[in-house]
């Protein structure tokens, strides 16, 4: 067991509301949150924002409850995408701890998962999954070591959208057998967030077992991070054994030339 | 209907029975294996201060210290390992880590140093452990147990030596620490003292709170009916009922109230006025030992009260409930002990403990 | 490719009216259980009827349903079914219930029980003839399809004629 | 005066029937005040949401609820807790106002939760 994380909470242009939020996280005892940044491609032409720094957030991140350590803050792109053309990993992936895609069409759903170079596939929580899961490309993502994430938020804000939550997680239940599902928030307000116990009970409300449920907030988004090293780090071949601190930021920059030598090799 | 959503974590109690007069009875071994206690709670009927014995017994309760950021190397170092940690009564809790998230710590006094790892750091320090019971599919938990007692295990030896780099060099584990010390009498702090001093400490006298309260509704407890078989409340009613006087839940409901349906388990008698005192802290065993021993000469002078109960509360981010059997939390990780002592010396001991511990001793 | 494991719910729609029979689809049915569901179960309950649950098979002059889910969920979908108090079907209201005769792992076990329950049916409907005519009639269909099913022996095509293209259809699914 | 007891033990494995879960409610609104029917109503609304009128009909005892510091405990049986507590989990308003009930703990024992150190801060 690792500790708790949550690694999607979206993203807002409102500081405070973002300050309030990873207070929050760390209040209910989530030790890493990932601040996620969403880009949706409706023309061609797409814009990555780049990932605000944390120090520009918090001059002094606060303090995991129960715990004498500050919480840990990552960034996440998430590229939702109906076209494979979309997805382009360029170098500005590479400033993202995590990347995320969220795949429209089934078939993108099976190239995501069999060779896009992310960390985790969305699955649909505020419409109806529009194609079946299918065993091979799951079992291929599990193989990767690439993780399906489903979020909570959509479920507490309508009850539609808790429907299609439940229905998505279950459909995909049978295929995955509870391998390789994190849960998170997707949280936009304070009040959507909630703390780490309950969802690993609620991970039973998604088909999940007991065990699975709990490594949903804890191992298995470690293992997400873990992944989300390895490919800045030039799929693990190159790997800088760090102390335990909490200043992987420098050294994540640090590395980037090395990381930009395999760019190429992505496509 | 969903088999899968009406499932619910397993819980354990044992109850005992036995007579504090008697010489089998193993009471005295119960409290002095359950090292790491949060809380005592005592709860007297027909009582409104409490007596001074009982209350000099509490002010003599050890204090305990809070040591921040102490390198675990720092125990197990050869000179507070010979002064300290070997000449027994030495409890250690490594605080504000959270069992089934951090790397736990604890010393116990027996001379054991128990690690609660997880994988990274487990395979970093290279000591052999055991999987950990809390653990699932892959395991990510480990508990090594170092017995400095053990005659392989002598300062100097290779072994030693072994344990001492990983803390020291390999993997400098450094968290707060909860600790505490059975003083024999003669002073022989000086390591202690001298540890301390290098770091950011507090000594902290253990919290008290004392409340008195009126006309409470109690179930009748015949001390030769601990399963309740014979009419009275078995053992989850009778400790629900004493959690419900503990956080002063209302007992005075009927079978069709909306809000709450809970009574008080039947037969019952009323007293008219409990005493209900809490100590919480870092308490070490002893001093639990020695109230244990006050309360069973409460009943030496004559009572209205046929019986008196004590609580205890272990930490629930403790790696060991009793000895150094695996404790963890899954959803809860309580791990208490009750005593209800009556008028014979009779007295019943009830102890439970998380999901997947092992079944108390 | 491991398939997923189904159940099957036999069920006999009971109407007062039986002309009201003719009223039934699977569409109509499969609303009346989809809303049952969630009356009965919530937003849970309304997701796992997201899930592999289909009505199979309706016969609008019997009024045998049957309905398919997953194997884990039958009893969720099947405590529900006593709730349904009405069909409303082309803009009529038809009061029913829906009774639950078996539950099987394939449509083909649901058949065997059909066979049987319906030949148990007819025996029934014999004592209660009152005319000598009707009880011709009901000893005739009750020969006719014993009769076929000890010919084809174990094809389970009988029943009374309509059920037989239904039920047919349904195995190739 | 009974004779002094023999040694007697006995393991209860899973005999409690109930699970005891302390709660509080966060409401956007901090100075509003709910009362205890009203808490009640609020998570019996939850169960119906999620899990329908059969879920509504699970029963659970409001043990507890302080209205100034809107913390609850509740008591429910072994079987209905996964249902109350992801229904809990998911109420996401009370009365049009955003809120959340942020569980704290959960015992199969109503003594546990009064001493929960993971509570208290000891300095």
């Amino acid at each position: 067991m690792s500790v708790f994380m949550d690694l999607n909470i979206s993203y807002t242009t409102d500081r405070k509301r973002l300050q309030a939020m990873i207070e929050t996280a760390a209040h209910l005892g989530y030790s890493t949150v990932a601040i996620n940044y969403t880009v949706e491609f409706q023309q061609k032409k797409q814009e990555i924002p780049r990932p605000k720094s944390v120090t520009e957030l918090f001059e002094k991140l606060p303090i995991v409850q129960g715990k004498s350590s500050p919480i840990k803050v990552v960034n996440r792109l998430t590229v939702v995408t109906a076209d494979a053309a979309h997805f382009r990993p360029t170098a500005e992936y590479k400033s993202f701890d995590l990347v995320a895609v969220y795949p429209k069409t089934e078939k993108l759903f099976h190239t995501a998962c069999m060779t896009f170079d992310v960390d985790i596939i969305c699955i649909a929580t505020t419409e109806k999954q529009p194609f079946h899961f299918k065993r091979s490309p799951v079992n291929g993502a599990i193989e990767r070591g690439v993780f399906f994430e489903i979020c909570y938020t959509p479920a507490i804000r309508d009850s539609t959208m808790r429907k299609y939550t439940i229905a998505n997680a279950l459909c995909l239940m049978e295929i995955c057998k509870g391998k390789n599902v994190i849960l998170s928030s997707a949280a936009e307000k304070v009040l959507e967030l909630r703390g780490p116990y309950d969802i690993a009970n609620l991970g039973l409300v998604f088909g999940l077992s007991e065990g699975d449920a709990k490594a949903a907030v804890s191992t298995n988004c470690r293992s997400v991070l873990l992944h989300g090293e390895t490919r800045t780090t030039a799929f693990g071949i190159i790997h800088t054994v760090k102390k335990v601190q909490p200043t992987t930021k420098q050294t994540d920059e640090a590395e980037a030339p090395a990381s930009k030598k395999t760019k190429t090799e992505n496509i | 209907m969903s088999p899968e959503l009406e499932r619910f974590p397993r819980n354990i109690l044992v109850c005992e029975r036995s007579n504090f007069l008697n010489e089998k009875s193993r009471h005295g071994i119960h409290v002095s294996k359950h090292y790491f206690n949060y809380k005592v709670s005592i709860f007297i009927p027909e009582c409104g201060i409490l007596p001074a014995g009982l209350s000099s017994v509490i002010k003599s309760f050890n204090s305990y210290f809070l040591v921040q950021k102490l390198p675990v190397y720092k125990l197990i170092e050869e000179v507070f390992l010979d002064e300290v940690v070997k000449k027994g009564g030495f409890y250690a809790l490594s605080h504000k880590t959270r069992i089934d998230e951090d790397n736990t710590i604890a010393f116990l006094p027996s001379g054991q140093m128990i690690l609660s790892l997880d994988k990274d750091t487990y395979e970093q320090l290279g000591l052999e452990g055991k999987p950990s019971l809390y653990n699932h599919r892959n395991a990510r938990r480990y508990v090594v147990t170092v017995d400095f007692t053990d005659k392989s295990m002598t300062v100097g030896g290779k072994r030693y030596q072994r344990v001492l780099l990983g803390l020291k060099e390999r993997v400098p584990l450094t968290c707060d620490f909860l600790l505490s010390r059975y003083s024999t009498g003669t002073d022989e702090d000086g390591a202690l003292q001298g540890l301390l001093s290098q770091y950011s400490f507090e000594v902290i006298r253990p919290a008290q709170y004392s409340q008195t309260l009126r006309i409470v509704p109690c179930p009748t407890l015949h001390p030769s009916d601990l399963q309740g078989k014979a009419g009275s409340c078995d053992p989850h009613q009778f400790l629900e009922w004493l959690g419900s006087v503990n956080m002063g839940i209302r007992c005075d409901n009927s079978a069709s109230d909306f809000l709450s349906t809970y009574v008080c388990p039947e037969p019952q008698d009323s007293m008219s006025q409990a005493l209900l005192y809490t100590i919480t802290g870092f308490l070490i065993p002893e001093d639990i030992q020695s109230l244990l021993q006050e309360l069973q000469r409460y009943f030496d002078e004559p009572k209205f009260s046929p019986w008196l109960s004590l609580t205890v509360h272990g930490f629930v981010d403790s790696p060991v409930s009793w000895g150094t059997m695996e404790h963890g939390f899954l959803s809860s990780g309580e791990n208490f002990y009750n005593f209800v002592c009556f008028k014979n010396q009779d007295y019943w001991l009830h102890m439970a403990t998380g999901a997947l511990d092992g079944c108390p001793p | 490719m491991v398939r997923f494991k189904s159940r099957y719910l036999l069920c006999e729609l009971c109407v007062s009216e039986r002309n009201s029979l003719q009223l039934l689809e699977e569409r109509v049915i499969y609303h009346a259980v989809r809303a049952a569901v969630n009356r009965a179960h919530g937003d849970y309950g309304s997701a796992v009827c997201n899930i592999g649950f289909s009505v199979k098979y309706v016969n609008a002059h019997t009024g045998v349903v049957l309905l398919r889910c997953r194997k884990g969920h039958y009893r969720l979908i099947w405590s529900a079914l006593p709730f349904i108090t009405g069909i409303e079907s082309r803009g009529q209201r038809v009061q029913c219930f829906l009774n639950c005769l078996h539950v099987g792992g394939t449509i083909r076990t649901c058949q065997k029980f059909l066979v049987r329950y319906s030949t148990r049916q007819l025996h029934r409907m014999l004592l209660h003839c009152t005319s000598e005519a009707e009880r011709r009639e009901v000893r005739k269909a009750v020969m006719s399809f014993s009769l076929k099913k000890r010919r084809e022996d174990g094809e389970e095509e009988e029943e009374e004629e309509e059920e037989d293209d239904g039920c047919g259809a349904g195995v190739d699914t | 005066m009974e004779e002094p007891a023999t040694f007697e033990r006995h393991v209860y494995k899973n005999a409690s029937v109930y699970h005891y879960m302390k709660m509080s409610l966060i409401l956007e609104d901090e100075s509003k005040r709910l009362i205890a029917a009203e808490f009640k109503q609020l998570i019996v609304s939850g169960l119906r949401d999620l899990y329908g009128e059969i879920g509504a009909a699970i029963p659970f005892d409001l043990l507890t609820f302080d209205e100034s510091t809107k913390t609850a405990i509740l008591r429910v049986y072994n079987s209905g807790l996964v249902k109350l507590w992801s229904a809990i989990t998911l109420i996401g308003s009370c009365q049009n106002e955003l809120c959340a009930v942020r569980v704290t703990q959960v015992s199969p024992f109503l003594l546990a939760l009064c001493g929960n150190s993971r509570e208290t801060e000891l300095d």
